[in-house]
């Protein structure tokens, strides 16, 4: 006779919360930033953010297939690493370039280190700074945003970090688009890859996480708060040579990266204190490579570095144990 | 060229004073003997002699006169290498290998109850005894299979453990880790096994295994010598085994089980002539 | 003042002897375990880079070039950096046990630690003063020991990983330590020289 | 009243709607009762009767063994059938006396309560022992011994636990609306005991009524009544002390550490009983209740009335079950069958089907941290779980595993739905075992 009743140990009951709920939450929230994308990069946009999915579901099949493990697309977590890749790719990419990330992306960012839960660095970032050293050129080509329904071809345009970039080396000091154009850049209205553009729709899909309970605020304040307040003093220090802060919180991918990225639970601190420690060293790190570094955008740096850095803030922040005064570290 | 050799000449002159004075200032004793045994010690650092690891052990057996046969996965020869070392007469135990008791997998045997949970014996094993219906059947969630250092467990399709007679060390791990105690260190000069736990009467083991021993007493009328029945459970006696093999064929439940021409049902393992495929790229097996 | 900070910055972060000049990877792979004998060897290096540094800066400049020998740098320099490391390892057994038991086999390691010798030739191909020489090996044992916490950090969370069997122990160590070379990157440009 | 409470917890949806407006109501007799020996932490007692012998309600019929350990009584009178192994609520068999039930019910005539004028601390304290009393929150630890404190440690503040945090459950909510001055009169019985003043009962605040009830009973008696947030585990003892007076129990440590004791109501109750009537642990409130049950009831069951007798007086079951548990879902044990008895630690066997319950595939740890939001005890369990998996005990001790009281919240709230109490449990065991070694 078959068994009928389940024993286990306890809880028996559970919060119906699941990892595949998370990550659908998450590609949910990043709808409204594909829609803008779309709008602004046209067919050029959807091309690049297709051919990502699917590169990304391909290459998890793949890497399934050959560990003879239960092919995992299923967890949505592929498909959510093919959408971040995209965002921070440019509407320009050629589809090699698109594919050729998301195959390093899902092996080499997260495959090889046992799949969803154990990979130490974001994938999509992984990908994305892999190209940008191996392909700077076709990385680097921003086109302007042209809004469907223009009727105009794609021209090529700099990022405004680009143009602030550029310019302070020629000139040393600021062009004149670090200190106007703010309602276009929250709108998203400027040259960048696909997920850098709109603050507005980034914010909206970082309300629907809060929302959901899927990401908690420490990270993103600690986050904000270090670089607005390390480029505050930058620019208190020198307004003609370092942009206010405003300007960082809108360009580049500093939001995308905020609420999408440094929130990615795998790759980043699970104790409070340390994701607040987290957020401060990306923050500090962003501002430090935009203002004094060689590439002209830090987030995705910023963040790989401190995730190769996680183990050490978990290591060292861990919580005080109930009913215990001292505990060893 | 002159200055070229004299420069080096005189670095040199004036560095191995240094170094030889230093040797002399700080001088550390260390016993030659310890790094000779950690020397011949296997490096695996399984830990099956109750030390961390094999220096530890071999800082055991020059400091605190461990014993020095207490390196199963050496075997006999790092037993005589050691006593080498240490000048004594060398003690040298019969290489032995582990045999897993049982043959109940889920198609032959009744569960109690449906496990969800810890993929884990001894997790199991502690709610409600475990689901098996068998008290001391494989609970076939591999607590035997993490703890073996030499890859020489797996756990077949039908959940239950088989030892590798090629890559078993009898470093006896698994029978430590086993919660019901159903893996037997055993020579390895015998091959014949009756492969079941259960010591319960020949009626109750029918009712929830196909091919649990029932203590018939046929295999010890078969081969008098060879076997000896304990409570219900039919066990060879691997002192005197020789004839063991005479009493395959009569059991009526086929418990009976020579390794070298049979392994238990879907078992990848091989007969101990045939050499076992080295595995492929077999991705993440850890529980 | 602010020359030497450079150095300093420029050597722990920007030209990171591990991750970006791919020196002294051997103790990087090997003594990265564990995040403690990390910092123990990251300490000991520092220790003997810094005092490696300022003999060889002496002996260049006082027995090399009066005795017109400059050509005999390299043979020198491991002579004199093995007997300092041979030294340091007499003083450890004898002053530290513990730390001496968990560098192991290790320390005689540095003795061909590519990264002392690097900083070493270095200071003299740069033309750094013996200050100079002295920061600018301090940095580069304060990166070394950066790397290595990192990557023992990495790596102890590794041990975790369901690192698929292929992938396991050396092969998926230098994957990790890739990626953190290659989030080094992100520093370049940031201390211009 | 401001609502104090514990960092850390989470909110299961409590279900108590099933059976919090149902009275208690008496069980009736079953024909036999299964009374095992082993019904409290400690050593089991003792059988001192021997089968065929004739026994009445409150007798004892077997004794203590240690001081940790507590007498077992006959719950009603008859005959002993048989003193043998039989299902226990552990999932194992164990020894247990049957006795076959006369039905006249006839209480043990020499059972006398204490008169007032006896009360001191040391004859209070072996009454509570030869009561067999215990807690009856669910963890069954021997009363009088937490009403043994050493000479050392002073005792300041005795605390009444009403919490019931527990989803399903409302024994203890029922006992105070219906015994209300028998939980008083027990509050006090213990504050003699100790020898102390202030006595606070701790409340959820989802329980209003019950506020108001106990509120009013214990206004002429100087006890204090505290509404507490609405989170589990609220009743855990460590964490409702942390609550109610902010003090924090030492790490492997008794409340008795920091100057306290923690009773439940219920035990309160039967303390009452055992003093003023002489009468022994022999009956407790337990709730049967669950979504596949058709009528949930708080009953008033003979300790070893099997579990099945239970169930029929509820009209059975609406369809098949999947998992029987018995205490809450949190903490409680699944259960093999219904063979096994109501214990004296019983507090509610919950009955579920298919549909009640979550089948969400075990996944990999995405160290989302919210096992170490959840954790009252501010461990990092998804951390402890992988070491002990792994076998790596050093670690897990390093990272306090032996701390963890097994309250379940990590496990509810893992996305990825790993059993990390079981992995815990798993670690202590370990740890356990490598201390024994050694």
């Amino acid at each position: 006779m078959a068994p009928q009743l389940y024993m286990s140990s306890s809880p028996h009951i559970h919060s119906g919360e699941s990892t595949n709920a998370i990550m659908r939450s998450v590609i949910y929230a990043l709808l409204p930033t594909c829609a803008v994308s779309v709008y602004y990069f046209g067919l050029d946009a959807l091309l690049v953010l297709l051919l990502c999915v699917a590169g990304c579901l391909a290459a998890e099949a793949l890497c399934c297939l050959l560990a003879q493990q239960p092919v995992s697309i299923g967890d949505g977590s592929a498909a959510l690493t093919g959408i971040l890749l995209a965002l921070n790719l440019p509407a320009s990419s050629p589809w090699w370039l698109a594919l050729f990330g998301a195959l390093i992306a899902v092996t080499i960012g997260k495959q090889v280190f046992g799949g969803l839960g154990h990979n130490l660095f974001n994938p999509a970032l992984v990908a994305r700074v892999v190209l940008l050293i191996s392909f700077p050129v076709q990385m680097t080509s921003w086109t302007a945003p042209n809004p469907i329904g223009s009727g105009v071809d794609a021209i090529a345009a700099a990022t405004p970090l680009g143009e602030m970039q550029t310019a302070v080396m020629l000139n040393g000091q600021l062009p004149p688009s670090a200190h106007s154009g703010f309602g276009d850049y929250f709108i998203g209205n400027m040259a960048g890859s696909l997920g850098e553009v709109s603050a507005l729709a980034i914010l909206l899909g970082a309300a629907y996480l809060f929302k959901k309970k899927v990401i908690t605020w420490e990270i993103p304040v600690s986050y904000l708060g270090s670089v607005i307040a390390f480029g505050g003093i930058m620019w208190l220090i020198d307004s003609q040579l370092y942009p206010d802060p405003l300007f960082h919180l809108l360009t580049g991918g500093l939001l995308l990266g905020v609420f999408f990225m440094a929130t990615d639970m795998v790759t980043t601190p699970i104790t409070r204190n340390g994701m607040l420690i987290f957020g401060v060293g990306c923050g500090v790190i962003t501002v430090l490579i935009r203002l004094f570094g060689g590439y002209p955008e830090g987030v995705s740096f910023a963040i790989l570095l401190m995730n190769g850095a996680t183990p050490l803030i978990d290591r060292y922040t861990r919580p005080k144990v109930f009913g215990r005064i001292l505990h060893k570290t | 060229m002159l200055t070229a050799v004299l420069g080096l000449g005189q670095i040199g002159l004036v560095a191995a004073i240094a170094l030889g004075w230093a040797s002399k200032k700080f001088a550390v004793d260390v016993d030659a003997r310890e790094l000779a045994v950690n020397e011949v010690l296997p490096g695996v650092n399984c830990g099956a002699c109750g030390y961390p690891g094999c220096s530890g052990y071999a800082g055991a057996v020059v400091k605190e006169a461990a014993p020095i046969n207490l390196c199963p996965p050496g075997g006999s020869e790092v037993i005589t290498a050691i006593a080498r070392i240490m000048g004594l007469e060398d003690d040298v135990t019969e290489p032995q290998v582990a045999v897993v008791l049982c043959q109940g997998d889920n198609r032959k045997t009744t569960q109690k109850y449906i496990y969800t949970g810890m993929h884990d014996c001894n997790a199991a094993n502690n709610i409600a005894d475990g689901p098996k219906q068998c008290p001391n059947g494989c609970l076939g969630l591999g607590s035997c299979v993490t703890a073996c250092p030499f890859d020489a467990i797996e756990i077949t399709a039908d959940d239950l453990a088989v030892i590798s007679r090629e890559r078993c060390t009898g470093c006896g791990l698994c029978v430590t880790a086993c919660p019901r105690q159903l893996i037997r260190m055993t020579p390895a000069t015998a091959t014949v096994h009756v492969l079941c736990n259960s010591h319960d009467k020949g009626g109750v083991v029918r009712k929830y295994c196909e091919i649990g021993c029932i203590g018939c007493n046929i295999c010890k009328k078969t081969a008098p010598e060879a076997f000896k029945i304990d409570q219900f459970l039919a066990q060879v006696d691997y002192a005197h085994d020789d004839d063991a093999a005479m009493a395959i064929d009569k059991c009526p439940k086929n418990c009976i089980v020579d390794f070298n021409s049979t392994y238990p049902d879907g078992s990848k393992f091989k007969p101990a002539s045939i050499q076992p495929p080295t595995p492929a790229c077999a991705g993440k097996d850890l529980p | 003042m602010v020359e030497l900070l450079l150095i300093l910055v420029s050597t722990v972060f920007v030209n990171n002897f591990v991750l970006a000049r791919f020196l002294g990877a051997c103790p990087f792979m090997g003594v990265s375990k564990k995040v403690d004998t990390a910092l123990g060897m990251g300490m000991a290096v520092i220790v003997v880079m810094s005092i490696a540094s300022v003999v060889t800066w002496f002996f260049q400049y006082k027995v090399l070039i009066p005795l017109e020998i400059e050509y005999l740098q390299t043979i020198a320099f491991v002579l004199i950096i093995a007997s300092l490391v041979q030294m340091v390892e007499i003083i450890l057994h004898k002053t530290s046990p513990t730390l001496y038991q968990s560098l192991g086999i290790f320390l005689p390691l540095i003795t061909t630690n590519c990264a002392v010798l690097g900083v070493a030739v270095l200071n003299i191909q740069k033309s750094y003063t013996l200050l100079e020489s002295f920061v600018f090996s301090l940095g580069a044992g304060l990166g070394f020991t950066l790397a290595m916490w990192l990557f023992a950090g990495l790596r102890e969370r590794l041990e975790l990983s369901q690192v698929p069997k292929c992938f396991q122990g050396t092969a998926i160590a230098l994957i990790t330590a890739g990626l953190l070379s290659l989030a080094f990157m992100g520093f370049s440009g940031l201390v211009k020289g | 009243m401001d609502k104090k409470t514990f960092v850390g917890g989470v909110h299961p949806p409590d279900c108590k709607h099933y059976s919090a407006a149902k009275p208690i109501e008496v069980c009736p007799l079953p024909e036999q009762l299964i009374i095992p020996l082993s019904q409290h932490i400690g050593a089991p007692a003792k059988e001192i009767v021997t089968v065929g012998d004739q026994v009445f309600k409150g007798q004892t019929i077997a004794n203590a063994t240690a001081f940790v350990s507590v007498p077992i009584h006959a719950a009603t009178s008859g005959r002993v059938m048989a003193i043998e192994p039989r299902p226990h609520p552990s999932g194992k068999l164990l020894p247990a006396i049957v006795i076959e039930v006369d039905g006249e019910d006839r209480w043990d005539p020499s059972l006398k309560g204490l008169d007032v004028a006896h009360w001191n601390s040391d004859e209070l304290r072996q009454r509570i022992k030869a009561a067999g009393i215990v807690g009856m929150g669910g963890a069954t630890f021997p009363t009088h011994v937490k009403l043994s404190p050493p000479d050392d440690k002073p005792i300041d503040t005795l605390i009444i636990n009403g919490v019931e945090c527990e989803s399903y459950l409302t024994a203890d909510h029922r006992m105070m609306l219906e015994h209300s001055e028998k939980i008083i009169d027990g509050i006090n019985i213990l504050r003699r005991v100790l020898g102390v003043k202030q006595a606070i009962i701790g409340i959820e605040s989802n329980k209003p009524d019950a506020i108001a009830c106990m509120t009013k009973a214990a206004a002429a008696h100087d006890i204090e009544v505290q509404a507490l947030e609405v989170k589990y585990p609220q009743g855990a003892e460590k964490q409702l002390i942390d609550a109610v007076l902010k003090r924090e129990v030492p790490s492997g440590g008794l409340p008795m550490d920091i100057g306290v004791v923690v009773q439940n109501v219920s035990t309160a109750a039967a303390v009452s009983d055992a003093i003023r009537l002489g009468h022994p642990l022999v009956e407790r409130v337990i709730t049967i209740s669950g979504p596949a049950v058709v009528e949930a009831k708080n009953l008033l069951v003979r300790i070893g009335t099997p579990m099945e007798f239970l169930l029929q007086q509820c009209d059975g079951i609406k369809y098949e079950l999947d998992k029987i548990i018995m205490g809450g879902p949190m903490m409680g044990q699944s259960q093999l069958s219904l063979a096994a008895p109501a214990i004296r630690g019983t507090s509610g066997l919950l009955l579920f089907g298919h549909q009640d319950l979550p089948h969400i595939e075990v996944g990999t740890c995405i160290r989302c941290g919210r096992c170490v939001t959840a954790c009252p005890l501010h461990l990092l369990p998804a951390t402890i779980a992988s070491y002990a998996i792994l076998g790596r005990f050093d670690e897990a001790e390093d990272y306090c595993a032996h701390d963890c009281m097994e309250c379940g919240c990590c496990t509810f709230q893992c996305p990825a739905n790993r059993p990390l109490v079981q992995n815990l449990r798993y670690a202590k065991a370990g740890i356990l075992a490598k201390q024994r070694r050694t």
